[in-house]
């Protein structure tokens, strides 16, 4: 069997696996699998960039999702005028004042001669400015919390489209890559994996406890959608005439109708970040990343920037996530900080990932959609497995409630057991780098 | 066209250069000898800029090039090849060598998606290059096989190929020849000639074979204990009382140090 | 008066909890950086080892309690330890047998190591689940106090009161035998030299006849024992519940990184770095303020650097600046 | 290829209410909670309390002319949006459900009432979810959403009441870092600020963390007559109380609904002496009633599991007044069910209310928990105020 058969029949049996859920289950949950799935390459996608082709190990995927989550609340939502007046500027000051401090504190170190003078120097600037900071920035914050706490209490976004959210949430990320890639970048695998997954913590506890910012744990509700509403459509005299003649009632067609729209909107992006990855790797630039990926040093002795591309890759692939996470914001229509755990937005990802093949973009797209479609409907067949091998047990005995109770942690055991027989059987992942 | 000033290397208390100075004249095939852990490696890493010297300065036709990364350096023609053959396993011998060249066009992002008809024409070039060396260096029929898979030697001669894809002004060979039977040796040896006549390279060759060295280089330069103890031919070098006491010596005191 | 109520509420709010949580990540650091410099990789199933060498010995625990026995004044669950870690040795060398053996003869790179060792995460993580159930559980028995506050005041006239508690006293305890222990059979014994050889350098130590089967596995049963010892330490002096040991393996894997990954007396100095920095960072300074200084001068807020919301981040902002300023921590790790 | 997945969605659905229709007598309820997540040490028992009920009318056979109750479960991981929204969609247009008894964390269940229980149209009761922010929901929601416990305003207030008939001035809070942890704390130092009281630090733990002696010791500091602890019994809040306690920082709580349990006891027994509590409760025959009633099935005292026997009661209860399982027809009249007028129906008197019901009577819904749905529906709540004695925990009046 040629690899192009191989691959088409790997897509088309996920392909199947969705139409049956269509079949069985419902259209809807097909559909929305459908969706997700397309986020999930995306994000795949991202983490493959950094991984596959520049051997980046990247495990604070989940801070880059959270940060295309915020931009959406920061471009769509409308704007607190109140909260604005209370002390928006004053917090804005109070940032811009922060940045200055610590510049001051960078130039001071730089400027000053080594010796204690200058550790004394920079450590009474970061203080005092510390205290400063503060001083500033608390009550402005105290004052915007205080607006209408249960229903506002932060500045609000922009009042923008939301879908102008998806490039910021890249740019944002991309930004908060940029600052990580120059600090960070230069340690090595293991060290780079904890730093990065204890920045993408350092980015939730921004955003959980930043209420001013993101209303924190209080969520985001009702973020606009660039699609009809279902409900508008059901009252929709027109919509419902059309839809009775395709013989579909108004609710499920109107559902149905809101899926396919999500859905072209992600294709859209998804064949768009493919095909703009593809062209990279297949020139002089993606022969390049894999040089630096099989040997740095020699990489680096045929003259390429080794830091600067590595940094360039990880910009690249974070902004990617960014923009997967602003989608998916905008599919859950609203933010909600504390859902981000590394488990969920990390570590799922990355199984993703060497599940469909590291080093290949089909294969990161593959694993986004299979492992995704495992991870929702493990459950139900999880619970139908648990009853198949208790139906034999008396009703009410101790063991066959707690397996059947038990069935929904099959979830986290499937996905480890995939990802292990995967790396055993197939270490390069189901579509393998050519 | 290097000069080596009074280079330090320490790791901890460990002196691994310890204030070598010498310099290599433009045009010659400079070897540089000594005993195991003399620190011809570190002092090589040191020039190449992989390791930052404690103390001492290296300069390039005049220019201070001391603590320059190693991507500067191959832009201001300096290149090297790695002890252990350092080639692009899951690239072919040809990419291998189509990487090397510096400021391609189609290594920006912008043009890989804007530019694709540049792109396009400049492989092309690169290809026939590529082609070119690998006929050179008598390995064309290797062209399309994975860099990993092909023989230590013929990586050996993969990684002198790629310091033919850009003008080279000076070249640094760790060990060519470990590892490398006698008669790739000698085809190594017969294109560094070549290379050093038609296109005017300057070389620093670490070795052990002496032989090699006999026939390839000159002048020689031995190092014992981070420092340099000699320079001459090497029937000059091989008459050195000290040299010989210093392969003798060392070999032994090191040996000692290895059981402690 | 005043200032040894400070010292005493310092002791009681800061130093006493901050030792036994540093010594509960010490123990922890130290099974993360053992598997690194031998095995060299950051085994991410560590915190789901902790649990499950935690869970055997509960429920052996509750065995013994349903037997009638006890240890007096001692906590049951010290008599169910060796059960704990032999449950938890089976479990690893079952893993290491089924799953990482086939990686180590390969020579795979320590990354898909990493990545590997997220899949057992996955699994050991379901596999608890399905044993014990994800609740909270209750094991503690025997004497709660070895000094409560009341007592303490009563003693001693103070105003502030200073606590230990059992396990408190019995985690600090432990930790440190677990230590010496570690420490006699790393620099003592054959075996722990022939690890120590491993892994300073792998090679080496294979020309010396090093058999490395042995060394991985006697490596992991040492592990095993720190993580069962430290998992169920931290379930008695706190709560045992699954969910937690996962949020636990992110300050363990900070400390052993801020001490130096493979390096062991780096992993327990990283353990209190940590500690320590969580409990003051975030601590309100407003109370021992009062006692020291003169009424004028004390405060009227908190006077707390940074509010408890930002606790964790702290340990990960001194990660990082160690990371930043010693890449290898502070007790030179591996580097690769 | 788009029109073609229409009409297949469409017949495979079509077929599907047809066969729906053949089994008029089976009312299915979706029960959506995070099994899997950080409270899934507390679901469990709430979902015990939901299927509690749907067995008793079940075994009446009184729901619309005896039709049976299955219930459904699903995962709603409590933070996993995508996951629950999936699990949503799965409950309603796949195995059709007639109403959803959920979900847990306030984030979900916004997600899943704006992403899949509007735009189809069915009813959605929640049993924990206290979030302020969902009551603003009420103007979009179609009439949809409703929820058993009440909101954090009403207990901030409640709180206030207790600490201040008791002569406390000085507390320091401490809460759960999540939607219920901060919106309660918030609304009580509002509620407890307006009455004269002072907050003297008012600090988020979070959840299934490590290590809570850093949040005691700021607590501690602060100081306070009392500490308020807006968290979870088996979660941080515990935690928090244990650090409290062992090193003397505090000697008295007050103990808010998501504390009060079988649990508190069982954790601290007479170390909580003189403390102050306060839960959703109507009388003390009704909270033993729905003990009697469970007998010790699950922990009937763990939190939100009344709410959530209530919940499912509701939902039956309207269906039965309004004739029909479908959400469109029996939205409106949960909060008839719900609120006087009507004879009073406690906990394990659904057959009762159901028997009235189909008499073309009136009931007043009390349940386990006193529902009394207000505004937007949302539970008023009546709370029992407790104080901890002896190692036990004893009714001291109604409020």
């Amino acid at each position: 069997m040629t690899d192009s058969l191989k691959n088409t029949a790997l897509f088309a049996i996920v392909a199947g696996l969705i139409v049956m859920t269509g079949f069985t289950e419902s259209w809807n949950t097909a559909l929305f699998i459908v969706n997700m799935g397309l986020i999930s390459a995306i994000m795949a996608i991202g983490v493959n960039l950094q991984w596959g082709f520049a051997g980046l190990f990247n495990v604070g995927v989940m801070g880059f999702v959270a940060l295309g989550g915020l931009a959406t609340v920061l471009v769509s939502m409308d704007p607190v005028p109140e909260a604005w007046s209370a002390g928006g500027l004053q917090v804005i000051g109070g940032l811009i004042l922060g940045a200055l401090i610590i510049v001051a504190a960078g130039v001071a170190v730089s400027r000053l001669p080594k010796g204690r003078m200058r550790s004394l120097a920079a450590a009474a600037i970061l203080i005092g400015g510390f205290f400063l900071y503060r001083a500033v920035f608390d009550p402005a914050v105290a004052a915007i919390e205080a607006v209408d706490p249960a229903a506002t209490g932060y500045l609000g976004g922009l009042g923008l489209p939301v879908l102008l959210a998806w490039p910021v949430g890249g740019l944002m990320a991309a930004g908060a890559a940029w600052l990580i890639g120059k600090t960070a970048l230069g340690l090595r695998s293991d060290y780079l994996a904890i730093a990065t997954l204890g920045i993408a913590e350092i980015i939730i506890y921004i955003l959980k406890n930043e209420d001013w910012l993101t209303r924190g744990v209080k969520n985001v509700n009702g973020l606009p959608r660039p699609v009809p509403y279902e409900i508008d459509l059901q009252n929709s005299a027109q919509f419902v005439e059309r839809a009775s003649g395709w013989g579909v009632d108004p609710v499920t067609a109107s559902t149905i109708y809101v899926k396919l729209g999500y859905s072209v909107l992600f294709t859209v992006v998804l064949a768009l970040v493919l095909i703009l990855a593809q062209l990279a790797l297949k020139s002089p630039w993606g022969r390049m990343m894999r040089a630096i990926r099989d040997n740095e040093v020699a990489a680096e002795a045929m003259g390429k920037n080794v830091t600067a591309r590595h940094l360039q890759v990880f910009i690249l692939g974070s902004a990617i996530c960014g923009i997967a996470g602003a989608m998916m914001t905008t599919l859950d229509g609203q933010l909600t900080p504390s859902s981000y755990q590394p488990l969920r937005f990390t570590f799922l990802v990355w199984v993703m990932v060497i599940v469909g093949g590291s080093g290949n973009n089909f294969g990161a797209v593959l694993g986004g959609f299979l492992i995704w479609f495992l991870w929702v409907q493990v459950e139900p067949y999880g619970l139908a497995l648990m009853n198949l091998i208790t139906a034999g047990m008396p009703e009410g005995s101790a063991l066959k409630t707690h397996l059947i109770d038990s069935a929904a942690h099959m979830r986290l055991l499937t996905m480890g057991v995939v990802l292990l027989l995967v790396l055993r059987f197939s270490p390069r992942g189901l579509i393998p780098e050519k | 066209m290097i000069v080596v000033d009074e280079i330090h290397k320490h790791f901890g208390g460990f002196r691994a250069v310890d204030g070598a100075s010498l310099s290599i004249e433009e045009g010659s095939i400079t070897g540089l000898i000594g005993p195991n852990g003399a620190g011809k490696t570190t002092l090589f890493n040191v020039i190449a800029g992989v390791l930052q010297p404690t103390s001492g300065r290296v300069t390039m036709a005049g220019d201070d090039i001391t603590g320059l990364p190693p991507h500067d350096l191959f832009h201001k023609g300096l290149l090297r090849t790695f002890q252990i053959a350092h080639e692009f396993s899951s690239m072919s011998c040809r990419e291998n060598l189509m990487m090397v060249p510096g400021n391609q066009s189609g290594e920006t992002l912008w043009n890989t998606w804007f530019g694709r008809k540049r792109i396009a024409d400049e492989e092309r070039a690169l290809r026939a290059k590529a082609d070119e060396v690998l006929e050179f260096l008598t390995i064309e029929h290797l062209a399309d096989h994975k860099a990993g898979q092909v023989s230590g030697g013929q990586k050996k001669l993969l990684e002198l190929g790629r310091t033919m894809m850009v003008d080279a002004r000076i070249v640094f060979l760790d060990e060519v020849g470990a590892g490398v039977n006698r008669t790739l040796l000698n085809t190594i040896g017969d294109a560094i000639l070549r290379l050093n006549k038609e296109r005017n390279y300057t070389f620093v060759v670490i070795e052990h074979d002496m032989d090699f060295i006999g026939k390839i280089c000159d002048p020689v330069i031995c190092m014992a204990e981070g420092k340099v103890l000699a320079q001459g031919t090497l029937d000059e070098i091989k008459a050195n009382e000290q040299v010989i006491e210093a392969y003798l010596g060392t070999g032994l005191k090191n040996k000692e140090q290895v059981g402690a | 008066m005043d200032f040894l109520n400070a010292i005493v509420a310092l002791l009681n709010f800061v130093v006493v909890p901050a030792t036994v949580y540093g010594s509960q990540l010490a123990l922890g650091a130290l099974g993360v950086t053992l598997i690194y410099g031998i095995l060299r990789f950051s085994n991410f199933a560590h915190g789901d080892t902790m649990a499950f060498g935690a869970m055997v010995t509960i429920l052996v625990t509750w065995a013994m309690q349903a037997a009638g026995m006890s240890f007096g004044v001692l906590p049951t669950a010290l008599l169910a330890l060796p059960f704990g870690i032999l449950g938890a040795i089976a479990l690893v060398l079952l893993t290491d047998r089924v799953v990482y053996r086939f990686y180590r003869a390969q020579k795979a790179k320590p990354v898909i190591l990493v990545i590997v060792s997220m899949g057992v995460m996955f699994i050991y993580n379901g596999l608890i689940r399905f044993i014990i159930g994800p609740n909270d559980q209750r094991f503690a028995d025997g004497a709660r106090f070895i000094i409560s506050h009341r007592d303490f005041k009563e003693m001693t006239g103070l105003r502030e009161g200073l606590a230990i508690k059992t396990t408190q006293g019995i985690t600090v305890i432990v930790a440190v035998l677990c230590v010496l222990a570690l420490f006699y059979f790393l620099n003592r014994t054959k075996t722990g030299k022939s690890m120590r050889a491993y892994s300073d350098n792998e090679d080496l130590a294979l020309l010396s006849g090093i058999n490395p089967e042995r060394v991985v596995m006697v490596t992991w049963i040492i592990v095993a024992a720190l993580a069962t010892i430290a998992g169920t330490l931290y379930g008695l002096d706190k709560s045992y519940k699954p969910f937690v040991f996962l949020q636990l393996l992110l300050p363990v894997f900070a400390a052993a990184i801020v001490g130096g990954l493979g390096n062991p007396l780096g992993a327990i100095a990283g353990g209190f770095v940590i500690a320590f920095s969580e409990v003051l960072v975030t601590y309100a300074w407003k109370k021992v303020a009062n006692y020291v200084l003169p009424e004028a001068l004390a405060p009227d807020g908190l006077a707390q650097l940074l509010s408890t919301d930002y606790k964790f981040a702290v340990s990960f902002v001194i990660l990082l600046i160690v990371l930043l300023f010693r890449p290898t921590g502070l007790f030179a790790g591996k580097s690769v | 290829m788009k029109k073609m997945l229409m009409a297949t969605a469409a017949t495979a659905l079509m077929a599907g209410s047809a066969f729906a229709a053949g089994h008029a007598k089976e009312v299915k309820i979706g029960v959506i909670l995070g099994f899997t997540g950080p409270i899934e040490s507390l679901t469990p028992s709430m979902a015990d309390g939901a299927e509690m009920a749907m067995k008793e009318v079940s075994d009446s056979g009184l729901l619309l002319d005896g039709a049976t109750v299955t219930s459904v479960r699903a995962d709603s991981t409590c933070i996993d949006a995508a996951a629950a929204t999936a699990a949503a969609e799965r409950l309603i247009t796949s195995d059709k459900v007639d109403g959803i008894m959920g979900a847990d964390c306030s984030g979900v269940t916004g997600a899943i009432l704006t992403n899949v229980a509007v735009p189809n149209g069915v009813v959605m009761i929640s049993p924990s979810a206290t979030s302020p922010g969902l009551s603003h929901m009420n103007n979009e929601d179609n009439g949809l959403f409703f929820r058993t416990s009440p909101s954090d305003a009403r207990q901030g207030v409640v709180i206030t009441e207790v600490l201040m008939d008791q002569g406390i001035k000085e507390v320091a809070v401490t809460y759960t870092n999540n939607d219920y942890g901060k919106g309660l704390a918030d609304s009580f130092q509002a509620a407890f600020e307006e009455a004269g009281g002072t907050v003297t630090i008012n600090a988020a733990h979070e959840d299934g963390k490590a290590d809570y002696s850093a949040e005691v010791g700021a607590l501690a500091s602060a100081g306070g007559e009392r500490l308020v602890v807006a968290g979870y019994v088996d979660q941080g809040g515990s935690g928090v109380v244990r650090a409290a306690l062992d090193s003397g920082a505090f000697d008295t709580f007050h103990f808010p609904d998501g504390m009060i349990s079988a649990k508190l006891l069982e954790n601290f027994g007479s170390e909580i002496d003189g403390s102050s509590g306060a839960h959703p409760s109507p009388s003390p025959e009704l909270a033993e009633a729905f003990g009697n009633l469970v007998d010790g099935a699950f922990d009937h005292t763990s939190p939100f599991t009344p709410e959530s026997y209530d919940a499912a009661a509701l939902m039956m209860l309207a269906m039965q007044a309004a004739g029909s399982k479908d959400s469109n027809d029996y939205k409106s009249k949960i909060m008839d069910v719900a609120n006087a007028p009507g004879e009073k129906i406690g906990v394990g008197e659904l057959a009762k209310g159901l028997q009235i019901l189909k008499d073309g009577g009136e009931i007043d819904y009390v349940g386990a928990t006193g529902v009394e749905l207000i505004g937007p529906g949302e539970a008023a709540g009546t709370y029992r105020e407790i104080s901890f004695d002896d190692g036990k925990d004893n009714t001291a009046r109604f409020r």
